[in-house]
């Protein structure tokens, strides 16, 4: 079958899988539908309620997009103040991690060509 | 050994090019001298070129009214002038960028013309 | 500047565009060619900026003459290279034809400008790029730096 | 026919040649004409480029000697060594030279409305074509230094592009960035060839391979290409300049930057697999590649999760994603003189590491588009300044939750097949690398739900509230890059039977590259 990309161990066939997802797709459909029916557009129960106060404005509500992820950022502090440092945005900076690639890596081809 | 590196003169004029190009380039922070350390570093590279041809004694490679001898290898001064047209286009265009952001932040230090970073 | 280097650049002017085509058009027999050619005559165009001041070089080089000039340049380049596609790209079909199609002896000779098929014609291709791109880019530099911009 | 396949090879390159200098010509009587010419000038050209590929999949290695007297005459008569510029197209070739054709493509159609009412749209169109021909030689050339040259060419009219509006003071520092590696490393490039061909004499690249000693100069040389050809392409730590440009640059040429970045990798790889082959230390420079991947994948990710600015974010996501074919190129490279462990995982790694190029090229393609017609209409890219946009720009919108799905390595999308073969076959190489490629696919998925989040939901902005969808040129470009996407993710199986395998075929052959242009010298 030539719409298999094999690799060693597995296959990956996108038809199989998009057929596999609608029957999954199709099951959750019959298992909602069994649930109970409720919901009405246009009335107070689609509001937003909060706690009793006035909504803010959609300016204040939308979480933007520098606070996303907050406790990551938090947790992990120590390692992008130090990544963030690198990237000092100084174009001669870019040269300098140039020659210090060029640097190492030609002293490992030579550390390997003494010892082997 | 005192006697190869004279003989290999030109080859070590042009690695001590580099390293003054490349030192430009890291330590400069004025734009202009950035510039200046590029068309250095292309110099070293043009010299090096220019040098693997040599031969001893040799004339330059132009049939009209040659005198009898060895002449010096063309190939590489072909790549040399390509490389000589490339560094003039890289020159010019970065000088006019380098007015331009002098223009737009009042300044000619690198570490001033970093809007973007992090 | 003064009268007398304005004077001294205009008449030198002549000799500058006549040396400068004489690299170009000799490029295939004599050191030299497009690039050198149109290099001499850009710098003659740098003189005359000094001479005259960027503002007064604009109103007679018109940018929109310069972007002719150039791109003419480039297509009789471009267009040499295809005319050869018969046989192959780049092919010299001009040897030994009526123009420029001389082969010239082998050995030491003193040269022969009626010789090298394409190449002459190339020459001046590049040779009419590389003068109007030069002095548009001189042009532009000088303008930049006193203050005014290129259309 | 027959004749245009022929002299194909060279006609793909001196097209948009002929084109990028007619354009100011024809632009001065009118645009229409202008962009017309433009426009269907690059379809013949993707016309030819697969028509190329084609023939190269069926008939083998495909060459073109400049200046000969006939196409196929690689050494002239009397003479030992080929001393011409000689085009040499193999699978690898036609295979980012379908790339270029459909990027370029997609570029020029999205440009014609996101350029309107610049100023010199002339020298736009003129530097665009003069980059895509860039592309196009560095990938089909078969000599170092016509290599150089075309290298230059793109950096040139990259960098001019890069900073072409110029009313915008970040624009032209990443213009200026941008021209500073670039001339350094096409420098040291340079450097690096006449090393080579100090020793050897020679300039072609097959000549050369068939030549290599790897004496210590070789290693110097080699060590200079890979840092060259790895700050080119933007591997950490000589990534940075990256980010600057990309995030800066018309959106359109940063499309076309991808694929230059993506021209540099060939052109490494061209260097490792085939001018070095067998005779380096394979390991070595295999890990020593596979070590910037790794890094490029990490420190990539975690980079874009940080950003606010989204051309920057997607930039970062670049970075990762050349993280994932120099993971698999290292482990192709490090495994090739052992016969075995390339034929069960190496091939697979390398083929991975292909398809995931046109992949990138893709769908990083896509998201950029959509970055840049958000710009277009709220005239902003900060992330933390946009909001609920995708109520009106439905499209858009759409289009970006597909690339980024794409990107993430979501079934059933073209990364997922591609990224799927990178870790299969790396897993039985060293599983570490397949267990920090599945985290970093994880962390993209969060990256790109970030930016979905904070740029397309929410309530509608009152400052966005009459914000229409983009003109439909701008649709259009992105509905090509879509189709695209789509058609790669549901038929992978095809893709990688036509074109990939054939490329990975080329790029472990090295004795086939070198005898068509050696042929008759033993």
């Amino acid at each position: 079958m030539t719409l298999i990309a094999e690799s060693g161990y597995e296959f990956w066939n996108p038809i199989i899988w998009l057929i596999t997802f609608a029957v999954v797709m199709v099951i959750v459909y019959f298992f909602r539908k069994r649930g109970v029916e409720k919901y009405k557009k246009g009335e107070d129960q689609t509001k937003i309620f909060l706690c009793g106060e006035e909504v803010p404005g959609a300016e204040q509500r939308q979480v933007r997009g520098g606070n996303v992820y907050w406790g990551f950022f938090e947790t992990l502090k120590e390692y992008y103040d130090g990544i963030v440092r690198l990237h000092t945005g100084i174009v001669n900076d870019y040269v300098v991690w140039f020659v210090a690639v060029m640097a190492i890596s030609a002293i490992i081809l030579l550390i390997v060509k003494l010892v082997g | 050994m005192i006697e190869t590196l004279i003989r290999n003169f030109p080859l070590v004029a042009a690695v001590v090019l580099m390293g003054i190009g490349l030192y430009i380039l890291i330590f400069k922070r004025n734009l202009i001298k950035i510039v200046m350390g590029i068309t250095i570093l292309s110099s070293s590279v043009n010299l090096f070129l220019v040098t693997l041809g040599y031969r001893t004694g040799g004339i330059a490679p132009i049939y009209t009214d040659a005198p009898e001898g060895l002449m010096v290898l063309p190939v590489v001064q072909a790549l040399t002038l390509t490389n000589i047209v490339i560094a003039v286009a890289t020159s010019a265009l970065i000088l006019s960028l380098v007015i331009r952001i002098y223009r737009h932040t009042g300044s000619l230090d690198s570490k001033k013309s970093r809007r973007m970073k992090g | 500047m003064s009268k007398i280097v304005r004077t001294v650049a205009n008449q030198l002017m002549l000799f500058v565009l006549v040396f400068g085509l004489y690299v170009i058009m000799h490029g295939h027999v004599t050191p030299g060619g497009g690039f050198q050619g149109g290099a001499v005559i850009a710098s003659g165009v740098v003189m005359l900026i000094v001479a005259f001041g960027s503002g007064q070089i604009k109103k007679s080089l018109r940018e929109r003459r310069l972007s002719l000039v150039e791109s003419s340049g480039a297509l009789l380049f471009i267009l040499v290279a295809f005319a050869g596609i018969g046989t192959v790209f780049f092919y010299n079909f001009l040897v030994g034809s009526r123009i420029f199609g001389g082969i010239p002896p082998t050995g030491s000779n003193p040269g022969d400008v009626w010789t090298g098929g394409v190449i002459p014609l190339m020459n001046l291709g590049v040779g009419l790029k590389v003068i109007a791109g030069l002095s548009a880019a001189v042009l532009a530099l000088a303008l930049f730096s006193s203050g005014e911009e290129m259309e | 026919m027959a004749t245009l396949i022929e002299h194909s090879s060279i006609l793909i390159i001196a097209v948009p040649l002929l084109i990028a200098f007619l354009t100011p010509l024809i632009g001065m009587a009118s645009k229409k004409a202008r962009n017309a010419v433009v426009i269907v000038g690059l379809s013949f050209v993707a016309f030819l480029v697969f028509a190329l590929a084609r023939d190269v999949i069926l008939n083998g290695i495909h060459t073109y000697t400049l200046g000969a007297t006939s196409p196929s005459l690689t050494i002239p008569e009397g003479a030992m060594m080929p001393i011409r510029i000689i085009l040499e197209v193999d699978g690898v070739s036609v295979f980012m030279g379908i790339v270029v054709a459909i990027v370029s493509l997609v570029a020029v159609v999205y440009s014609l409305s996101s350029m309107k009412g610049e100023t010199g749209q002339n020298r736009f169109y003129t530097l665009l074509l003069l980059m895509v021909a860039g592309a196009f030689g560095m990938v089909f050339t078969g000599d170092l230094f016509n290599l150089f040259v075309f290298l230059e060419i793109t950096s040139i009219s990259g960098a001019a592009l890069v900073a072409f509006k110029t009313r915008f003071a970040d624009s032209q520092e990443g213009g200026f960035k941008y021209i500073v590696v670039s001339a350094v490393a096409s420098l040291m490039v340079l450097f690096a060839i006449s090393l080579l061909y100090a020793q050897y004499n020679l300039l072609n690249i097959g000549a050369l391979a068939a030549a290599m000693q790897y004496t210590m100069l070789d290693r110097i040389a080699l060590v200079i290409l890979i840092a060259a050809f790895a700050m080119k392409l933007g591997g950490v730590p000589m990534h940075m300049w990256l980010s600057d440009t990309y995030s800066v640059a018309p959106v359109s040429i940063t499309v076309l930057l991808i694929t230059v970045s993506q021209a540099s990798m060939y052109a490494l790889m061209r260097i490792g697999f085939i001018l070095y082959g067998v005779t380096l230390d394979l390991a070595v420079v295999g890990w020593i590649i596979i070590a910037i991947g790794i890094l490029s994948m990490f420190i990539g990710v975690t980079m874009a999760v940080r950003q606010t600015d989204i051309t920057r974010l997607i930039a970062y996501n670049c970075v990762c994603e050349s993280g994932f074919m120099l993971v698999g190129f290292g482990v192709g490279l490090a495994v090739l003189g052992n016969h075995t462990a390339l034929r069960t995982y190496g091939t697979t790694a390398i083929s991975g590491a292909i398809f995931h190029m046109i992949n990138h090229a893709l769908f990083e393609g896509l998201l950029f588009l959509v970055a840049g017609a958000i710009f277009y209409r709220i005239g902003t890219r900060d992330l933390n300044r946009m909001g609920g946009l995708g109520h009106t720009m439905k499209f858009t919108a759409a289009f970006f939750l597909l690339g980024a799905l794409a990107s993430s390595g979501l079934p059933p999308f073209n990364g997922f097949a591609s990224k799927i073969l990178i870790y299969e076959s790396v897993y039985q190489f060293n599983p570490v690398l397949t267990i920090i490629g599945i985290l970093v696919s994880i962390i993209t998925l969060a990256v790109f739900v970030k930016a979905f989040f904070s740029a397309f939901t929410g309530a509608v902005l009152p400052k966005y509230e009459d914000i229409k969808e983009v003109p439909k040129t701008m649709i259009a470009a992105m509905t090509i890059f879509a189709v695209i996407i789509i058609i790669f993710g549901l038929f992978p199986g095809l893709i990688v039977d036509w074109i990939v395998r054939p490329a990975t075929d080329a790029l472990v052959d090295q004795a086939s590259y070198i005898n068509t242009i050696m042929g008759a010298i033993p």
